[in-house]
C-alpha cells in the first residue's frame, strides 16, 4: 500500500519552513529529528538535542559523523558554526527555562485542545519518557510531528486523549503525512492539506471537529 | 526575550553598536541583575549605561553594593535609582554611596548568603520553583522563613530570583553570543544570564562565529541576547 | 569521599591501575549512578568491573537499562545483580536482559523525566534537600506527590539523588581528577560525578596535571576520586 | 603595644600545618587568605575560593599577579598546576555538597560548644554575609583564625555567643594569635600555645573554660 501524503521529508520540510529565522528548536527522538536533513540553511535556525548539543545539522550525503555528535535518536549529526556544548543539568535548564523557542515532538495521540500524549501507552507495563515532560512543558512552541493514524488505523488527533499525558494544552501545531493542523483556542484549524487528500478524507482520519483550510489565494468567495 | 536582530546575511548577530543601544527597553521599576565579584567580572559599560538611562526604582541584585570604584554599581546607589538591593556582602567599606542611601531609609535591603544567591539565580534560569538549601537555617537572615528538616537538617525554601535584565561581562564573545568568561571573572556572570529575560554582555572581545571550540563554550548563546564589544580588559 | 593515595613525590594522584581497583569498595545494595546517553559516554570498562565484582542487590541509576551493545548496563540486569532501577528510558527495544528482568517482577523501575533526573542528581552534589519542577506535574507519572502552585503553575517537589558509587566517562583527565568530556558524551557524567560519595571515572586519556587550561576544565577533580585510564575512544 | 603571641604569618603557618596533605581548604576573607602564603608546598594542599577558584597559592616575592585571579579578599593570588575555575553555582555546590575537606575563616565570636558568629554584630545595622554560611554549614571541617580579642579588648571565645550566628555548632579548631584550641565535645582544648603566652594568661584573655595543654613530649608526669 502506497502512503497518502507527504513521505516524512516532505513532511519534515512542513515543519522546517513553519520554524521562525534564527530561532532555537529542540528535535526529540523519532520522526522530528528528519526536520535537522531538511531544513533551508539560510533560516538560521539553531537546534538543540537534549543531550547536550546547541547547534547542529544533519549530515551531507556521504559526509561521515563524529561518534560523540548524536541526534535525540543517536543518528549521527554535524555540529555547526558556532555550536555549543553543554551537560544534562544545563540542556534541561534551557528546555524549562524556556528559552527553546520550539520542539518538534513525536506523539501517540494530541487532543483537539492541546493534550500530549507521547510517552506511555494505556496496555504496556513499561514505558520510556526520556526528555518529553520537559519539551514539552518549557518550550515556548509545541509542534507534533506524526502519522495521522496509529498502526492499527486509529486516529491520533483526538477530542480527549485516552493514552497518559505527557503535559496537558501545550501542542500549538500538529504536522502528519496528511495535513497541518493549527492548535487554536477555538479548536483545530487545518493550515494546509497534502497535495493528495481532500478534507473529507482528512476527517475520516481525525476523531475531532476539524476547520478547513482557508481557500487558496485568488479563489475567495468575497 | 528580547527581539533578535538579524544582519542582511541572514546570520544572528546579537552585536550592539553602543552601551545605550545595550540597555535599550530597561524601565522603571525593572529586577536588574549585575554581575562581578570582588572588583573583576563587573561590567562597567553597561552600569554606565543604566546610570545614563536615568531609571529609577530598580530592585539591583549584585554580590556587593560597590567597592568605591567609579564604574561600578555605587553610581546607581549615587544616582538614587536603586529602590531595593539584593546582595550577599554590602558592607564593603568603600561602598559610601550605598551606605548613606541604607543609613537614610531610601534603599532597602535584602541580605542573602552567596551560595544562595547563586542558586536562586539558576533555579530561576533552569525554570524551577524553588529548592531547599540548609544554609541560613537557625540563623537570624531567615528568621520567620518556610524551615523543613530533610534527612535530620533543616532547610530554607529559596524561591527562584529572576531578573528583567542581566548585565554581564564576559571575555569572548561570538556574534550568536557564546561566551568565555576569564578565570576568577566567571562569577556570578553565567548564572545570571540563565536568569534574566533580557540578558546583555559586555565583552573584551569578539571572535567568529566558530571561534570558540564548542567543548570550550562556558555560556551557550541561547542565554544571550545582546553583545557589546569594548574592547577592553586584559 | 573515598580515601585518596599519594604518589611518591607527594603528588595526590587519583589513577588506579586496573577496573577491579576502580570498583573497589561497590557494595551490596549501593546505588550506582552510571553515566551514558544513547550509547556515547557509556563508562563500559567500570561497568564490567562491576559486573564482574558479583555485588547484587544494586540500586541502577542510569538514562537507559541497556541497549543490546555488550559493555553497557543490559549485562548487570542479565546477571541478576539489579534490584531497582531508576531511569527516563528503560523501553529501548534492545533493552531485552532489563524487559525480561522487569516482566518476571525481578526488578523494580522509578521512571522519573530525564530533566528531574539530571536535577536531582545536581541537587544532591549541591548539598540541596530538594526542589520544585513543573516537569510531570498532572500526569500519570507524579500522582501523589507532593505539589504546590508556584506562580500559578502546579510544581513537584523532587528530592535529590544520591549515589554510593559513580561510573562516569571522560575524555582526558589529569591525576587530580581535572576531566574533560568530548560533545555530546558530556551528558549526565559531570552531575553523576558530583551526586555520588565515590566517584570512579574512565578515561580514555591521562594528560599531565597542568594539561588543561584551567578554564577548559569541565568537571574539577574535587568531584572524582579514582581515575582508569583506558586510552581507549576516539 | 607590641603584638602578644604570633605575628600573621606565624598563626597561618599553624593553621597551615594542620591541613591534611592533598586535602582541598576553602581560605574565606580576611586573617585566612594568609594561609595560602604561609603552607608547605610539598603538603600538596589544593586551595578553595568561593569566587571559583580551585587550587591556587600566595604570590612569590615580586611576582606579578594576574587581575583575573584572585582570592576571598580580592587580593591576587596565581593558579597552581591542576586549577580548575567555576562559576558561582559551582562554587558552593562544591561548598554545601560536601566537598571541602575544611575551611578557614574568620569570626567575630566563636562559642565553647562551636557555634560560630562571624557576620554581624548586634549593634550594626549594616552587615554583610557572603559564603561564609554555606562554607560554615558544608565544609567537613571548620577551622577559625582570628584574634584572640576583640578591638574593645573583649574576648572572642566565649560561653555563649552574643553575636548572630553564622551557623551553630560548626568549628572544630580555632587558631589565635595566642594558642591552637580544639572544639571537642566536652569543651575547648589547648592544644598549642605560642612562645610568649602563659595558661594563665590565655584564660584571661577567653571567657569560656579550657583544658590545659598536653605537656612537651618527655616532660610527662607518668
Amino acid at each position: 500500500m502506497s502512503r497518502q501524503g507527504w513521505d516524512v521529508a516532505a513532511q519534515a520540510r512542513q515543519v522546517a519552513r513553519r520554524l521562525r529565522p534564527g530561532s532555537y528548536v529542540n528535535l526529540g527522538v523519532g520522526m522530528p529529528t528528519a526536520v535537522a536533513d531538511q531544513v533551508d540553511p539560510e533560516q538560521r535556525v539553531i537546534f538543540h538535542c537534549e543531550n547536550g548539543l546547541i547547534g547542529y545539522r544533519g549530515l551531507t550525503d556521504g559526509e561521515e559523523g563524529d561518534p560523540d555528535v548524536i541526534d535525540a535518536g543517536s543518528r549521527p549529526v554535524a555540529l555547526a558554526p558556532g555550536a555549543a556544548i553543554v551537560g544534562h543539568d544545563m540542556s534541561f535548564a534551557i528546555a524549562r527555562g524556556g528559552r527553546l523557542d520550539a520542539t518538534v515532538l513525536g506523539a501517540y495521540q494530541v487532543s483537539a485542545d492541546g493534550d500530549l500524549a507521547s510517552w506511555a501507552t494505556p496496555e504496556a507495563r513499561l514505558s520510556g519518557v526520556g526528555g518529553a515532560m520537559d519539551l514539552a512543558l518549557g518550550a515556548q512552541r509545541v509542534i507534533v510531528m506524526m502519522r495521522h493514524r496509529a498502526r492499527d488505523g486509529s486516529p491520533k488527533i483526538v477530542r480527549r486523549c485516552s493514552y497518559p499525558l505527557t503535559a496537558p494544552r501545550c501542542v500549538r501545531l500538529v504536522v502528519t503525512e496528511l495535513a497541518v493542523l493549527d492548535v487554536l483556542p477555538d479548536g483545530l484549524t487545518v493550515t494546509e492539506l497534502a497535495p493528495d487528500v481532500t478534507f473529507e478524507e482528512l476527517e475520516n482520519a481525525t476523531d475531532a471537529p476539524l476547520r478547513p483550510p482557508p481557500p487558496p489565494v485568488g479563489q475567495g468567495t468575497a | 526575550m528580547a527581539k533578535r536582530t538579524e544582519s542582511p546575511g541572514g546570520v544572528p548577530d546579537k552585536t550592539v553598536s553602543d552601551p545605550a543601544a545595550a540597555v535599550a527597553g530597561v524601565r522603571d521599576g525593572a529586577v536588574v541583575l549585575v554581575g562581578g565579584w570582588g572588583g573583576i567580572g563587573v561590567p562597567e559599560e553597561l552600569i554606565g549605561a543604566v546610570a545614563a538611562s536615568g531609571v529609577t526604582d530598580l530592585v539591583l541584585a549584585s554580590n556587593n553594593c560597590g567597592m568605591g570604584r567609579p564604574g561600578d554599581v555605587g553610581q546607581l546607589f549615587r544616582n538614587g535609582q536603586v529602590r531595593r538591593a539584593i546582595a550577599t556582602f554590602p558592607a564593603h567599606p568603600a561602598a559610601t554611596d550605598f551606605r548613606t542611601r541604607f543609613e537614610n531609609g531610601e534603599v532597602e535591603l535584602e541580605l542573602i548568603p552567596q551560595g544562595t544567591l547563586a542558586e536562586r539565580l539558576r533555579a530561576a534560569g533552569a525554570g524551577l520553583g524553588g529548592f531547599f538549601t540548609p544554609t541560613g537555617a537557625g540563623t537570624r537572615l531567615t528568621a520567620g522563613r518556610e524551615t523543613r528538616v530533610i534527612d535530620g537538617l533543616p532547610h530554607i525554601l529559596e524561591p527562584p530570583l529572576r531578573g528583567d535584565m542581566a548585565l554581564i561581562k564576559a571575555d569572548q564573545a561570538d556574534g550568536l553570543g557564546n561566551l568565555r568568561f576569564r578565570y576568577a571573572a566567571r562569577g556570578l556572570n553565567p548564572i545570571m544570564a540563565m536568569a534574566a529575560r533580557t540578558t546583555v554582555v559586555q565583552a573584551d572581545e569578539l571572535v567568529p562565529v566558530g571561534g570558540i571550540h564548542p567543548d570550550d563554550v562556558h555560556l551557550p548563546g541561547i542565554f544571550v541576547d545582546r553583545v557589546l564589544v569594548t574592547g577592553g580588559g586584559r
